[in-house]
C-alpha cells in the first residue's frame, strides 16, 4: 500500500493468535448483547410466572426442536470444515461450508414458517391476539420475538461470513498454513449456535 | 428533636461525618501537594532522588486507613438512612398522587388537596402512585426523597417536627414543567388538622387549573400553543382572557373577545373564526373528545395564565 | 508469527461424536421438561444448556487447546454475567 | 539502537502521504488520532456552548432566553454530546490511539483497518445524534439517561438519538477490543506486562469495559428503539414493564462508562507527572492493581444511581457498601501520586499544572462522591445539583484538565512545534478560577435542596447560581485563550523531538512528529517506564547512536 521503503506487511506481521484473541473479545460484547435481554427475560419471568408459562405453551415444541437440530448439526459441520482445512483439504472444507449455510437457510426456513404462524394468530405486537393478552403474557411474545428476531439476524451475518470465507478458501487465500478467518468465522457460527442452545429451552421447553 | 422533620438529625450527622473527613483529606492532600511542588522544584533540588520508587508499608497504610474511614462512612450513612424504610404501625396514610406536572394528595377519607397537609409531631406514610412518568418526591428541609414510579408501589415517611411551610418539589426530570411542579407541605398544629380533615372541601380553584392544563396536555394542545407567550403555530394562551382579537369570519375582518363563548366555539368549531396572522384548518374539531367540563377546566387554567 | 498457536485438529470422528452427544443432551432437556419439577425446572434446563454450551465451547471451539489466558477470559465473562444477575436479584428478590 | 536523526532527513507520518483523501482512508493510527481530535474537538466545543447557554438561563429565576422544552433539549444535547461524543472517546480514542503503540514500541495498533472503522462509526453516530436538531419535533428532551417511561412517551426524536448512542458504543467496542489485541501481541521485546507504561495499563482496563459494559447498554437503547416503533411494553408499566429494570440496564453499563472516562485521564496524569517529577512514579505496580480494581469493582456498583428508586433495602445496602469500595482504588492512586513529588526535581509547566489541577479537582470530584454514595446523604442530593457538580468535578475536571494536559503535553510530538508557554500557563489559570466557580456553588446549591434539570428555581436559589454563571464566562474566556495560544502554536518554533525529557519510548525512540511506522527499528526495551536514573544521558545515548 505504500510505496516507501518499509512496507504495511514489513511492519506489521501476520498475527493468526491476535485475530483469535480479538474475535473472542468480540463474542463477549455478543454475549453481553444477549445478556441485557437475558436479563429482562430472568426479571420479567420471576415477576409474571403464570404468564411465561402460558405463553411459552403456544410455542410450537416440534419446530424449535427440529431448528435445535439444525443449528447443531450445523455446528458440526463448520467444525469440521476447519478440520478438513487443516488436513489440506480445501475443497471438503467448502464443502462442508455449504452444508453449513444450506442448514442456516432451512433454520431460517423454518423459523419464517414459525414466525407466519405467529402473525396468522395475530400474535405479534399490535395485532388483534396480542392486544387481548394479559401484560405477563405480551412481555413474553415481546422478548420471543425480540430475542428470536436479534438471534435470526445472527444467523443471517453468520451465514455470510462463512459465506466469504469460503470464497477466500476457493481463491486460495485461507488455506492450510492460514485458516484463522475460517477458524474466526466458526467461533462466530458456534457463538450463534451457543445462543440458540440458551433460546430453545427458555421459550420453548420452560412448561 | 432538632431539624423539620425526624430524619434531618440522622442524615446531617452523616454529613458532617463525610464532609469532615473528606475536608480533612482535601486540605491535607493539597497542602503537601503544594508543599513538595515548591520545596522540590528544580531550581532548588536540581537532581532527583531516583532511587524512590514506592514503598509497601506506605501503600499498606493509606489501604487500610481509608477502608476504616469509608466504612465508617457508610455505617453512618446506613444509620441514617435506615428509619426511612421503617414506618411505625400508627402513621398517617395519605396518598401522593403525581402527574405531569402537579401534585395531589388523598388522604384515608377521601379528602384531597394539592398541598400536603400533616400533623405536627405525627409519622406520616406516603403511598407514593405516578400516574404517567418518573417522578421524585422531595422535601429538602425534612431530608427525604423517593422516586414516584408508575407501576411500583413506593413509600415513604416522615414526621414533621416544626410548624411551618416547607416546599415539596419533584426531583426526578419529568418533561416540560419539571421545574414547576413544586408545591409545599404545610405542617400545622394536631386540632387544626383534625378540624381541616372534617371541613369538606370543593376542589380548589389550584387544582381545577392544574387539572385544565393536564386537558390541554393530553390533547396535544400545547403542540401549537405556548403557555408563556412564545408564538407556536397558534396563540399563545398567556394573557389572552378577555383581550379583544381581530378574526376573519368568511373574509371578513371581525373584532371577538376572547371570553367563554369565543373558546368553545373555536374548540369545537375552530375553523369558523380563526384570528388574523394565523393559518385557518391546521386546528381539528375537539367536538365528541372533549366535554363541556374539559372546555371549562381549559377556560379555569387560562384565565390563570393572567398577568 | 506462524500458526503455532492452536494447530491441534480435531479429528473428525472426534466432532462428529460430539455431535451426538449434543443431540443426546437435546433429547434429554425435552423429556425432561415433560415432567414438572416446580422451581427446579428453569434449573435443570440451564445446566442442560451448560453442559451443551460447554461441549460447543471446548471442542468446537477449540477452547480446549487454547491458551490459559484465553480460557480464563471466557470463564471469566461467563462469571461476570451471572455475578450482575445476581446483584440486580438482590433488588427483586427482596423486593 | 535506533537514530533519531534531528533535522529533516526523515519523512514523517505527514508527509507520507498527502491530499485530503489520503486522510480519509488513512490506516496509520496516529492519522486516525488526529482525525478523531478534529471531530471531538468540534462536538467538545458545541457541547461547550450548549453548556454556556443554560448557565445564561440559570443566571435568574424565571424566563431568560430560552422557553422550557428549548431548555431541556438543551441539556439533553449537552450530556449527550459531552458523554457519548467527548468525554468517553476524548482521551483512548485521541491520545490512546495517538500514543499507545508507541509507549509501547509498536508500529501501530493491532487492527489498522478497524480502526478507521471505528473512526467512521464515530463520525456516523455524531451525525445521527446531531441531525435530531434538523427534523421531527427537535432533538430528544430526555436527558442523556434517557430514562423509560418518559422517553417512550416523548415525541422528540429520541429514536435516532439512541440509535446514535448505539452507533457511538460500537465505535468504542472496536476500539477496546483493537487496544486489549495490541497489548497482547505487540509489546515490544523486553517489555514486559510490569515493565508497560501506565497510560496503556489504564487504556487496558478501560477496554475491558468498554468491551463488556457498553454491549449492555447497546441492546437496552435498541429495546427502547423497539418499544417507540413497535408500541410494546417493555418498560412501560401501563403494558407491564418495569421502569426501574431500564434504570437497573443502563447503569449496568453507564456506571462502569465513568470509569471509561476517567480511568484513562488517571492514566496519563500517571504519565505526566514522571516527566516533570524526573523521578519513577511512586508505587507503580500498587497503580496498576488499582486500575484493575477500579475496573472490576466498578462493574458491580450500579444500583447507588438508583438509592431513591425504590430498590429494596438489601439491594441498597450492597449497592453502598461496594460504591464506599470502589473508592479506595482510587484513593490510593491520589496518595501514591502525591508521593511521587516527594524528593523530585519538579519543573513546573503546563502540562504538569494541569495533571495537578487534575488531582485536586478529581480529589473533590471524588470525595464529593463519597456524599453520593452514603445512603442517608444520597436521599438528600440524589438528582439535586449536588450531583451535577460533583460528575463535573470528576468528569470535567478530572477528566477534562487531563485531556487538556495531555494536549500541551503532546503538542510538540504531535505537530513538531512548541506553543507559547507562558500563555498557556495563563489559559490554564483562568480555567482553573473559572472551573470552581461554575461548580462549587453547584454543591452549595444542592446541599440547600435544589434539583437538577430544572429550567426555573425557587428564588433563594439565585445567588449560587448567578456565580455560576458569572464563572461560565471566566472558563469560557479561559478555553477561548487555551484553543488560540495552541492554535497559533502549530506556527510556533520547532520543539525537538523530546523537549519534556521524557524516558518514555514515545519521545526517546521516534521524532517528531514521528515517521509513518514510529519506529525504524522495533526498540529494545532495557529498564522500566519511568527509570530515570541518568536519564540524561539514556536520552543522548538514543539520539546519537
Amino acid at each position: 500500500m505504500s510505496s516507501h521503503a518499509v512496507s504495511h506487511n514489513d511492519v506489521i506481521h501476520f498475527d493468526p493468535y491476535g485475530k483469535k484473541l480479538g474475535m473472542w473479545l468480540f463474542l463477549f460484547t455478543e454475549v453481553l448483547l444477549f445478556g441485557g435481554l437475558f436479563i429482562v427475560y430472568a426479571t420479567y419471568r420471576f415477576m409474571n410466572h403464570e404468564a411465561f408459562h402460558e405463553g411459552s405453551a403456544e410455542l410450537d415444541l416440534v419446530i424449535g426442536a427440529i431448528n435445535t437440530v439444525f443449528l447443531l448439526t450445523s455446528s458440526l459441520t463448520v467444525a469440521l470444515s476447519i478440520t478438513a482445512l487443516q488436513k489440506g483439504n480445501a475443497k471438503l472444507s467448502v464443502n462442508l461450508i455449504m452444508i453449513t449455510i444450506l442448514f442456516a437457510g432451512a433454520f431460517m426456513m423454518n423459523k419464517y414458517y414459525e414466525w407466519t404462524l405467529k402473525f396468522e394468530h395475530g400474535l405479534f405486537p399490535g395485532m388483534e391476539h396480542y392486544n387481548q393478552l394479559s401484560n405477563g403474557e405480551a412481555q413474553f411474545f415481546n422478548l420471543y420475538f425480540l430475542m428470536t428476531g436479534l438471534h435470526a439476524i445472527h444467523v443471517i451475518v453468520g451465514a455470510i461470513i462463512l459465506l466469504i470465507v469460503a470464497y477466500h478458501i476457493k481463491k486460495g487465500n485461507v488455506t492450510k498454513d492460514r485458516y484463522i478467518y475460517l477458524e474466526n468465522g466458526g467461533l462466530y457460527w458456534h457463538l450463534v449456535d451457543v445462543i440458540w442452545i440458551y433460546l430453545f429451552p427458555l421459550f420453548y421447553l420452560i412448561i | 428533636m432538632s431539624g423539620a422533620s425526624n430524619f434531618v438529625e440522622g442524615v446531617d450527622l452523616a454529613f458532617y461525618v463525610i464532609l469532615g473527613i473528606s475536608s480533612f483529606f482535601l486540605v491535607g492532600i493539597t497542602a503537601v501537594m503544594i508543599y513538595f511542588v515548591i520545596r522540590y522544584r528544580k531550581s532548588k533540588n536540581p537532581k532527583a532522588d531516583t532511587s524512590i520508587t514506592g514503598s509497601n508499608k506506605l501503600e499498606l497504610i493509606w489501604t487500610i486507613i481509608p477502608t476504616i474511614l469509608v466504612l465508617v462512612m457508610f455505617y453512618y450513612g446506613w444509620a441514617g438512612f435506615a428509619p426511612m424504610r421503617d414506618v411505625p404501625d400508627d402513621a398517617i396514610n395519605v396518598k401522593a398522587i403525581a402527574r405531569m406536572w402537579s401534585w395531589t394528595f388523598e388522604y384515608e377519607n377521601g379528602k384531597k388537596s394539592d398541598k400536603l397537609i400533616v400533623p405536627k409531631g405525627k409519622p406520616v406514610k406516603l403511598d407514593l402512585i405516578s400516574v404517567d412518568v418518573n417522578h421524585a418526591l422531595y422535601v429538602p428541609a425534612f431530608r427525604i426523597k423517593e422516586d414516584v414510579i408508575p407501576g411500583r408501589n413506593n413509600y415513604m415517611w416522615f414526621t414533621a417536627n416544626q410548624f411551618g411551610s416547607y416546599d415539596l418539589m419533584c426531583a426526578e426530570y419529568c418533561g416540560l414543567r419539571h421545574a414547576y411542579m413544586l408545591t409545599t407541605v404545610e405542617v400545622v398544629g394536631d386540632d387544626e388538622w383534625v378540624e381541616w380533615m372534617k371541613t369538606p372541601e370543593g376542589e380548589s380553584d389550584l387544582d381545577k387549573v392544574a387539572e385544565g392544563f393536564n386537558v390541554i396536555k393530553m390533547n396535544g394542545c400545547v403542540a401549537c400553543h405556548s403557555s408563556d407567550g412564545t408564538k407556536l403555530v397558534a396563540n399563545s394562551f398567556k394573557d389572552i382572557w378577555g383581550t379583544e382579537r381581530k378574526v376573519l369570519v368568511n373574509g371578513e375582518e371581525q373584532t371577538v373577545i376572547i371570553d367563554s363563548e369565543y373558546i368553545h366555539e373555536s374548540i369545537y368549531d375552530p375553523n369558523v373564526k380563526v384570528v388574523v396572522g394565523y393559518n385557518p384548518g391546521l386546528m381539528p374539531s375537539y367536538k365528541g373528545m372533549l366535554s363541556e367540563s374539559d372546555v371549562n377546566l381549559i377556560i379555569e387554567y387560562i384565565k390563570s395564565l393572567q398577568q | 508469527m506462524s500458526e503455532e498457536h492452536g494447530t491441534h485438529i480435531v479429528e473428525y470422528k472426534f466432532n462428529i461424536l460430539i455431535w451426538i452427544d449434543l443431540l443426546i443432551f437435546t433429547l434429554i432437556t425435552i423429556e425432561i421438561a415433560q415432567f414438572d419439577f416446580q422451581a427446579l425446572t428453569v434449573v435443570i434446563a440451564l445446566v442442560v444448556a451448560t453442559i451443551k454450551t460447554y461441549l460447543v465451547g471446548t471442542y468446537f471451539m477449540h477452547l480446549k487447546f487454547e491458551n490459559r489466558f484465553l480460557q480464563a477470559i471466557v470463564i471469566g465473562v461467563g462469571i461476570l454475567f451471572f455475578v450482575v444477575l445476581f446483584f440486580l436479584f438482590t433488588d427483586y428478590l427482596y423486593f | 539502537m535506533t537514530a533519531i536523526p534531528q533535522s529533516g532527513a526523515y519523512v514523517n507520518f505527514y508527509q507520507e502521504k498527502r491530499g485530503f483523501l489520503s486522510w480519509l482512508v488513512t490506516e496509520d493510527h496516529k492519522r486516525i488520532a488526529l482525525l478523531y481530535f478534529w471531530a471531538i474537538s468540534v462536538f467538545f466545543v458545541v457541547a461547550f456552548i450548549l453548556g454556556l447557554i443554560m448557565r445564561l438561563e440559570l443566571i435568574a429565576p424565571g424566563r431568560t432566553l430560552l422557553d422550557p422544552q428549548t431548555y431541556n433539549e438543551v441539556f439533553t444535547l449537552h450530556g449527550v454530546i459531552m458523554i457519548f461524543l467527548f468525554i468517553i472517546p476524548g482521551i483512548p480514542a485521541i491520545f490512546g490511539n495517538f500514543s499507545l503503540p508507541m509507549l509501547i514500541g509498536a508500529p501501530d495498533v493491532a487492527f489498522p483497518k478497524l480502526n478507521l472503522i471505528s473512526w467512521y462509526l464515530y463520525v456516523l453516530g455524531g451525525i445521527l445524534a446531531l441531525s435530531t436538531l434538523l427534523y421531527g419535533e427537535g432533538p430528544a428532551d430526555t436527558g442523556w439517561t434517557f430514562y423509560a417511561p418518559y422517553s417512550v412517551k416523548t415525541g422528540t426524536n429520541v429514536t435516532v438519538a439512541v440509535l446514535a448512542a448505539f452507533v457511538l458504543g460500537f465505535s468504542s467496542i472496536l476500539t477496546g477490543v483493537n487496544f486489549i489485541v495490541t497489548m497482547h501481541q505487540m509489546r515490544a521485546p523486553g517489555m514486559s506486562w510490569m515493565k508497560m507504561p501506565l497510560f496503556p495499563w489504564a487504556l487496558y482496563a478501560t477496554a475491558w469495559i468498554q468491551v463488556l459494559a457498553t454491549p449492555v447498554v447497546g441492546i437496552t437503547l435498541l429495546m427502547i428503539v423497539a418499544e417507540r416503533t413497535l408500541g410494546i411494553g417493555l418498560f412501560d408499566p401501563a403494558l407491564g414493564g418495569d421502569p426501574v429494570l431500564y434504570q437497573h440496564l443502563f447503569w449496568i453499563y453507564s456506571h462502569p462508562a465513568v470509569y471509561i472516562m476517567v480511568l484513562p485521564a488517571m492514566g496519563l496524569v500517571s504519565e505526566l507527572l514522571p516527566v516533570f517529577v524526573k523521578k519513577s512514579i511512586f508505587g507503580y505496580k500498587v497503580i496498576v492493581y488499582s486500575s484493575l480494581a477500579i475496573a472490576f469493582i466498578g462493574y458491580f456498583v450500579w444500583g447507588h444511581h438508583m438509592f431513591t428508586s425504590g430498590m429494596s433495602g438489601p439491594a441498597r445496602i450492597i449497592f453502598s457498601v461496594l460504591t464506599f469500595l470502589v473508592a479506595i482504588p482510587s484513593a490510593i492512586k491520589v496518595f501514591n501520586w502525591v508521593s511521587t513529588l516527594y524528593k523530585g526535581s519538579i519543573e513546573i509547566r503546563t502540562p504538569l499544572l494541569y495533571a495537578l489541577a487534575f488531582i485536586f479537582l478529581f480529589t473533590i470530584g471524588g470525595l464529593t462522591g463519597l456524599v453520593v454514595g452514603a445512603l442517608a446523604t444520597d436521599i438528600h442530593v440524589h438528582d439535586t445539583y449536588f450531583v451535577v457538580g460533583h460528575f463535573h468535578y470528576v468528569m470535567f475536571g478530572g477528566t477534562g484538565f487531563a485531556f487538556f494536559g495531555a494536549i500541551h503535553f503532546y503538542f510538540p510530538k504531535i505537530w513538531g512545534r512548541m506553543y507559547n508557554q507562558k500563555m498557556a500557563n495563563v489559559a490554564f489559570s483562568i480555567l482553573f478560577v473559572g472551573f470552581n466557580l461554575v461548580y462549587f456553588p453547584m454543591l452549595v446549591l444542592g446541599m440547600m435542596g435544589m434539583p437538577r434539570r430544572y429550567y426555573d428555581y425557587l428564588p433563594e436559589f439565585t445567588l449560587p447560581n448567578q456565580i455560576s454563571t458569572v464563572g461560565s464566562w471566566i472558563l469560557a474566556i479561559g478555553l477561548i485563550l487555551m484553543i488560540t495560544n495552541l492554535i497559533r502554536g502549530r506556527k510556533g518554533p520547532k520543539a525537538s523531538s523530546n523537549p519534556w525529557g521524557s524516558v518514555t519510548l514515545d519521545w526517546t525512540h521516534t521524532q517528531s512528529p514521528p515517521t509513518l511506522y514510529n519506529f525504524e527499528k522495533t526498540p529494545e526495551i532495557e529498564r522500566g517506564p519511568y527509570d530515570y536514573t541518568d536519564y540524561e544521558a539514556y536520552i543522548k545515548k538514543n539520539l546519537q547512536s
